[in-house]
């Protein structure tokens, strides 16, 4: 019934599950986008026991997705945090996670029906999950998804051109 | 078992210093060349399995891989090359017909690169197409002799035209209307996969040009293109029915096809799964053979009598046209089958494309589009009915160059299919008969055919229609022309570079360097 | 170097060489219709022409005129040039086989310093012989001799063809050429002339323009980038381009179109320039399947390229331009008088204050025609007085009396042959 | 923030009977997930707080965290002084309500204020249960219970934030190297994981026969007792304090049920927690053990809402009544009577009980129904356990739809199962897969996948 946060406006991640095509290059970008170099060669050699890729891939057989954070509009993950390190941002709807405040009480995995929050143990014990890449243009999953398996739109967009479907414009002479 | 003498004819290099052990590679490669080994956390390659289809170099995310050509894999000899060898070697140990995909790689002369086109200076000003009009719109179909008028005006009345009732008398056959002259060759769902099909059937309907359903049937998915789809009619007959011939644009029958004349096709029953056994409506499972020739034409006035069925069977509505391979008496052929009552001719030329041919077929019978063209152009001419049937140049058009270059020669069209396979990410590895194929085009395998979304695949066609056709509008504003129909058989505009005095006449161009 | 030089010297290999290679050039056109059919000098043409001497380099140089033959209205009248006499005798057997020579005579022509080396120049007034059978109209017949000669024939070259008019063409500049002519000394009703500018150093007096074939006669301006296609367009009915012009070509198109397959000449712009695409989907839908059906079957007809042509028939004279005008076309209207000009100024020089004066848009013909009955009218007249005088007079008896009034009585050479 | 209250013009004629607009008792989840939702919907109508308690804002469940170190005094806020300042909330410290006038719409605070309201939202929480023991040693009545519990030096209840400072304080006060936990609970473990992470022994008395055994079955209490007792402490099941030893006013020691004496300088009660009903004076609102709400979150009387751990509201499983305090329900309970108060409409879907804790580095998940016999008639247990890494999964199935979860150590997407049984999903086709320890969102039947793959965002 509300409309918070503009949240139609709110560019979000869509998947495509029929495109991906398991190649997990979302995960790999991830973890280097949220790496301390955020050089592929080195994230991986050198720093990757401290990385997990916030977005999952998820696969059997020939099917798989890719999914992260939806950043819902009533955010399970926000209500549920006791810390208020789970904020969803009221003008970019960008739901993150403040690392400084989470005690790592895991509710937020708790109630995150999609299973995308993380716990990351690599340091102080925190939730981890997709923070849009909110200082890229577009995401780095959907940036280097191959396939486009992963699209970067607003709600607008998304219906004008719904996911997965074609549009079959005819080309009227 | 006996040692199997073939070798492989790639070699992997795997830059350590690069690879992350991301596995990515082993995800994406159908023929397991990549193996994770846990234990040392290390990558392995075997080079025997790699086809060079270069889908794990392109995803590589470090840029760790290089596939390589083998090099001096076999001891240097002209005459016994290293192609020879491994066929031998193959054949050896399997005793079948080698199979390949894709047009011949052979050194065969290419025509177009030894035709050059023209352009305007001083005495004719060249236009530029981003400022001036620059139209390629171009119909194939039937054209009348001539249009009669039905003019009721005193001849001596000083009344205008435009006052005027003017009624066309002249009825004009139906004709296919392209916002450019390329089209999407046949290449059947079977062949490739439905992403495949969805891409060329929507990158059509949105340029405004043809694509073509090969013999594979249409699938249900492609009923909303159906106003650029140009159904075909091949040997096997495959998903051929009235309602078939009707939600298509135009009919075209197969005779021949370049990359394999005179050969017909087998679809093996693994491949014919549920939808395509639907779409080809022939049981599921059971082998899709497609026979050499079309067993109720057996002389031209049986192609005459096909033609008018389908011609009767879609109420005149749609121009009717027939493919054939260029082979030696491509002239006369071609003249028989304008008569024949064909709207259109397809032409398509020896090094055209397949999805599995014999290698041996392939690379040694028929002739190169360019002369083909030339010469039937020539001849349709002679005999004063060019007008009759349009010509469609097909068989390893790889560029705007070859397009202008075909039309020139007299084509009014091209139709492309290895080009918008490779827009769309083939390799040419040439592997398509395996059905394995890396990037999701010539497979019916779920896991690989996901890897082409059509979205992408569209988008990419309708970029390569778009750089093309512009690429075209700018030769023609450069050669001063700003319509196509002044371009089509316009030899004037053609020179030849390193071609001898037969080669140029049968092309019918002068050689470089000679003035009008 | 020598070949140019050998056909400087009207050599007879000259037509194989023009035959072989398009010569592109820039011009001047002018041309002038009395639409009541009022005959007038070919001063005025002259005149108008000069104007625009900077657009001639002097390698070509002509004029159409119709209506100067009132005497043979009905006949054929031949304009020939021949390299020698050998070949005029070859060349008039041939015309003797096929024709009832009404009446032959050597083309009057006056000595100046400005016109070299011209060959030699006959007109031949004729009735056809040829059997009807064959072809399915006279002037198809007409058209199969003039191509056979000029083909087959070195050395001799048929410039108009068609009846009661003439081209009169040489290498040099236009006034010079009507000078040589004595143009001063003829009336048409309808006149076109043409000073050419070549590309190369070739000049050949049967490559100048107007170029005709029966009735037509066409100047042309411009360079056709269209002409293969339109070349091979018009040899499927049997046109074949020996001079390799534009002109040429554009002459072809004009018959096939408007002889043979009577399309109506308002209707003949929306083939040569016909309009963008953009512009026919914008019709409303009667007209739009006119214009596409015109489009989708004559597209090899269309001219592309530029160009500005005056066309000359016995009953009109039409101009166009090509689509998007990439060369100058003015017309202008005086009472019964329209004047078509590769620039204004020399409409300006005839006729001072025209009532109207326009610029064509690129497409957009001018037709001036000439309405028969008119015209009709006025020959009777003329052929009432000529009846009681013999045919070998009345060719020249107007020009005679305007020799006479210039005191300059050229007409010696005519002769029967 | 008080000083607000004074500016306000006085333009009625008592002032201390100003009617507020949106008042509210309680300032913790509940409290404020409403009155940020009342200021969503009433840009300018007056809010104010009332609480017992002298700290702004800190988080509950956090005390523990705090208690252990893991935050700070600074650190311990779940919502900082702007939310306050962002929403204009009175908030008034330090007042605890005596009593309400459900009819006449006031309420008296202890300090003797009077508040009339136009809209009242109940969110006080809960109060700790202190069971009446026999106490030796004591001055006056010879037991101790919740009147008077903390009149004796080191005996502590631990539900705000008031007494983790004070046990706190007390422990570094003290030198206390041991402490007692009265309670296997949730909150006595938490303290419990706590202490041992400050270095203090502990030994947990739990009248149960297994620790946490109102939310965990016993292979899942096995396993965190089995790392409980790695760490040296002691657990006494089957038991209780049966009596507690005080001198000069400070506890000394206890007897156990079975006869046990324990040395005990710091005793935690840690047995449970009641609904904070204590101001209501019966018969004014619908109550079980706690306020009864229906599904916007309304009491029985006009006007007035209540929401969090004080309230009984819809169980999503049971399809009853029940008073679940978590923090999540508390939030979204708040949201809905926030909305419902400001003239909203917002239906409250109902909750079902659900926990995360992680105790000695083994985290875990229940949620829902945890305990049934499996041999009961229309349930069906699906069970995965792993011993060599204590990795135990358990779901149970009710009519083909999962009522209740228990992850322990592997509690990596747990979400997904508190999915499948908010929105009563049919997992029949899915079940072989429902334990696995891999358990995605792919191996969700079809239609669900789709709905949480294709969709945007679920909305609540």
């Amino acid at each position: 019934m509300r409309e918070r946060h503009g949240d139609c406006k709110m560019k979000k991640i869509y998947i495509q599950e029929e495109y991906c095509i398991g190649c997990r290059l979302c995960e790999i970008y991830c973890q280097v986008k949220h790496s301390k170099s955020k050089k592929i060669i080195k994230a991986f050699k050198e720093e990757m026991i401290d990385i997990l890729p916030r977005v999952l891939v998820e696969e059997i057989g020939y099917n798989s997705f890719a999914i992260q954070c939806r950043h819902c509009s009533d955010a399970p993950c926000v209500e549920a945090c006791i810390s208020g390190a789970m904020q969803k941002n009221k003008n970019t709807g960008v739901v993150t996670c403040d690392e400084d405040k989470c005690v790592g009480c895991w509710s937020c995995i708790m109630v995150c029906p999609y299973g995308v929050i993380r716990r990351n143990l690599s340091g102080k014990k925190i939730a981890s999950k997709c923070d849009l890449c909110i200082d890229e243009e577009i995401p780095v999953c959907v940036q280097n998804c191959p396939n486009e398996a992963l699209k970067f739109m607003d709600k607008d967009a998304k219906e004008k051109n719904p996911v997965g479907t074609k549009t079959g414009r005819k080309n009227e002479k | 078992m006996a040692l199997e003498l073939k070798q492989s004819e790639f070699e992997i290099e795997r830059d350590k210093n690069k690879c992350i052990s991301c596995e990515v590679c082993v995800r994406q490669c159908s023929n397991d060349v990549h193996e994770y080994d846990s234990d040392q956390d290390t990558l392995y390659s075997d080079n025997s399995k790699c086809v060079g289809c270069r889908r794990c170099e392109t995803l590589c995310p470090t840029g760790a891989l290089k596939i390589r050509n083998r090099e001096d894999q076999f001891k240097t000899n002209y005459n016994w090359t290293s192609s020879h060898l491994s066929n031998i070697y193959r054949q050896a140990d399997s005793g079948g017909v080698l199979l390949t995909g894709m047009g011949s790689d052979r050194a065969h002369t290419v025509y177009w690169d030894h035709i050059l086109f023209n352009a305007a200076q001083v005495t004719n000003p060249s236009i530029d197409p981003l400022r001036e009009p620059m139209e390629i719109r171009t119909f194939i179909g039937r054209k009348p002799e001539r249009l009669d008028f039905e003019i009721n005006r005193n001849k001596d009345s000083k009344e205008s035209l435009k006052d005027t009732n003017i009624k066309l008398k002249t009825k004009v056959p139906p004709q296919l209307d392209l916002s450019t002259p390329i089209m999407f060759s046949a290449m059947s769902y079977g062949s490739v996969s439905l992403n495949v099909c969805k891409s060329l059937a929507a990158a059509a309907s949105e340029f405004g040009t043809y694509y073509n359903t090969g013999e594979g049937g249409l699938h249900k998915d492609l009923y909303g293109y159906a106003k650029n789809t140009i159904v075909q009619v091949a040997s096997g007959r495959y998903g051929v029915d009235v309602d078939y011939l009707n939600k298509g644009a135009a009919v075209e029958i197969k005779i021949g096809q370049g990359a394999k004349p005179g050969i017909g096709g087998h679809l093996p029953g693994e491949k014919v799964t549920g939808d395509i056994s639907n779409t080809r409506m022939i049981p599921e499972g059971t082998d899709a053979i497609s026979p050499a020739p079309h067993h109720d034409i057996y002389s031209i006035e049986d192609l005459a009598q096909l033609i008018y069925a389908l011609k009767e069977a879609t109420n005149w509505l749609k121009p009717v046209g027939v493919k054939v391979s260029a082979v030696h008496n491509i002239a006369p052929i071609a003249s028989g089958i304008v008569r024949a009552g064909a709207d259109f001719v397809t032409i398509d030329g020896l090094r055209g494309g397949t999805g599995a041919a014999p290698q041996i077929i392939r690379d040694n019978v028929g002739i190169p589009i360019e002369l083909a063209i030339a010469s039937v152009d020539e001849r349709l001419r002679e005999e004063g009915i060019r007008y009759r049937s349009s010509i469609i140049a097909a068989g390893s058009i790889r560029s705007s160059a070859d397009v202008i270059k075909a039309i020139a020669l007299g084509a009014d069209a091209v139709y492309i299919g290895t080009a918008a396979l490779v827009a769309i990410g083939c390799h040419l590895c040439q592997k398509c008969y395996t059905g394995k194929c890396n990037w999701g085009i010539a497979t019916q395998d779920p896991y690989l055919t996901k890897r082409l979304n059509p979205e992408i695949g569209t988008r990419k066609l309708l970029n390569l229609l778009r750089g093309w056709s512009l690429e075209i509008k700018e030769m023609l504003g450069g050669a001063g022309i700003n319509a196509i129909e002044s371009l089509k058989s316009n030899r004037e505009h053609l020179r030849g570079i390193n071609l001898n005095d037969r080669e140029l006449a049968v092309l019918g161009i002068k050689h470089a360097g000679e003035a009008w | 170097m020598n070949r140019l030089n050998n056909i400087n010297k009207i050599n007879r290999n000259t037509q194989e060489y023009f035959s072989r290679f398009r010569i592109p050039s820039g011009c001047a056109v002018f041309g002038v219709v009395n639409e009541s059919g009022e005959r007038f000098s070919g001063q005025m043409v002259m005149d108008g022409i000069s104007v625009m001497h900077e657009r001639s380099n002097g390698l070509g140089g002509g004029f159409a005129a119709y209506g100067i033959y009132p005497g043979f209205e009905d006949d054929w009248v031949f304009h020939v040039f021949y390299d020698d006499m050998e070949t005029k005798r070859q060349t008039e057997d041939e015309i003797a086989r096929n024709f009832k020579i009404l009446f032959g005579e050597e083309i009057p022509t006056v000595k100046i310093s400005q016109i070299v080396n011209p060959p030699v120049i006959y007109r031949y007034f004729l009735k056809s012989k040829r059997n009807g059978d064959a072809f399915e109209t006279e002037e198809d017949s007409i058209m199969d001799f003039v191509m056979h000669v000029n083909r087959d024939i070195r050395g001799a070259y048929i410039v108009s063809s068609g009846k009661n008019m003439g081209i009169f063409k040489g290498v040099g500049f236009p006034e010079d050429i009507g000078r040589f002519f004595k143009l001063d000394q003829y009336k048409g009703h309808l006149w076109t002339s043409h000073g050419r500018f070549p590309t190369n150093s070739v000049g050949w007096w049967g490559g100048a323009h107007p170029f005709g074939l029966l009735n037509w006669s066409v100047v042309h301006n411009g360079e056709i980038s269209s002409f293969g296609t339109n070349k091979r367009f018009v040899s499927r009915f049997g046109y074949e381009c020996t001079l390799s012009t534009d002109t040429e070509v554009i002459t072809y198109l004009l018959d096939l179109l408007v002889r043979k397959q009577k399309i109506d000449i308002e209707l003949v712009h929306l083939i040569l320039a016909s309009p963008l695409w953009e512009d026919i989907e914008r019709m409303p839908v009667k007209e739009r399947d006119i214009l596409k059906a015109l489009r989708i079957l004559y597209g090899s007809a269309l001219l592309n390229g530029p160009f500005s042509i005056i066309a000359g028939s016995s009953d009109f004279m039409y101009a166009l331009n090509d689509r998007i005008k990439l060369r100058p076309l003015v017309a202008a209207r005086k009472d019964r008088y329209l004047f078509i000009s590769s620039e204004e100024a020399p409409i300006r020089r005839i006729c001072a204050s025209p009532d109207h004066l326009w610029h064509p848009d690129g497409g957009e013909p001018v037709i001036g025609i000439v309405r028969k009955k008119e015209i009709k009218k006025e020959i009777k007249s003329v052929r009432k007085i000529q009846d009681n005088k013999k045919f070998t007079k009345l060719v020249n008896t107007e020009m005679i009396s305007l020799n006479k009034s210039r005191g300059d009585l050229n007409g010696s050479g005519i002769k029967a042959i | 923030m008080k000083s607000k209250n004074d500016n306000r013009k006085n333009n009625k004629m008592f002032k201390d009977n100003e009617t507020i607009d949106y008042l509210i008792i309680g300032n913790s989840a509940a409290g404020l997930a409403a009155a940020e939702s009342i200021r969503e919907l009433d840009k300018s109508g007056e809010i104010m707080i009332l609480t017992g308690e002298n700290y702004l804002n800190y988080s509950k469940p956090m005390i523990t965290y705090f208690l252990s170190g893991t935050v700070n005094l600074d650190m311990i806020h779940f919502k900082d002084d702007k939310f306050y300042k962002d929403n204009r909330l009175d908030v008034r410290l330090n007042t605890r309500v005596k009593s309400i006038d459900t009819d006449k719409m006031f309420l008296i605070t202890d300090d003797g204020n009077r508040y009339e309201f136009r809209k009242l939202l109940i969110a006080s929480g809960g109060r700790p249960i202190v069971p009446k023991i026999k106490a030796i040693g004591t001055k006056s009545s010879g037991f101790i219970d919740g009147t008077n519990y903390d009149k004796t030096e080191g005996i502590f209840t631990l539900t705000n934030l008031e007494d983790a400072v004070r046990v706190k304080n007390y422990i570094e006060k003290n030198g206390i190297k041991n402490i007692s936990i009265l309670g296997g609970g949730l909150i006595g473990l938490k303290a419990a994981e706590a202490f041992l992470e400050k270095g203090i022994d502990v030994n947990i008395i739990e009248l149960a026969d297994r620790i946490l055994a109102a939310t965990f079955d016993r292979e899942a209490s096995g396993i965190i007792e089995k790392k409980l007792k790695s760490t040296g402490s002691n657990i006494y099941m089957n038991n209780t304090i049966e009596e507690i030893h005080i001198g000069s006013g400070k506890i000394t020691g206890y007897k156990l049920k079975d006869g046990e004496k324990m040395e005990c300088r710091l005793l935690v009660i840690a047995v449970g927690v009641n609904p904070d009903t204590g101001f209501i004076s019966s018969g004014s609102l619908d109550m079980a053990r706690g306020i009864i709400v229906d599904d916007h979150m309304r009491t029985s009387a006009k006007n007035i809402y209540a929401a969090g751990d004080v309230v009984e509201g819809p169980d999503m499983i049971s399809g009853g009544k029940r008073n679940i305090a978590i923090w999540p329900l508390a939030v979204r309970q708040g949201t809905a009577a926030g909305l419902n108060m400001a003239g909203g409409n917002k239906k409250y879907g109902g909750g079902f009980f659900m926990n995360s804790v992680e105790l000695l580095g083994i985290p875990s998940i229940s949620m829902g129904i945890t305990n049934v016999a499996e041999e009961k008639e229309g349930f069906e247990v699906l069970k995965y356990l792993n011993t060599n890494q204590d990795m135990y999964r358990k779901v149970i199935i009710k009519n083909n739809r999962i009522i209740g979860v228990i992850l322990v150590n592997n509690i990596e997407r747990a979400g997904i199962y508190s999915g499948l049984i908010r929105n009563e999903i049919d997992i029949s086709s899915v079940k072989e897969n429902i334990s696995r320890e891999d358990f995605g969102i792919i191996h969700l039947p079809a239609d669900y996948k789709k709905h949480l793959v294709v969709g945007e965002g679920i909305e609540v």
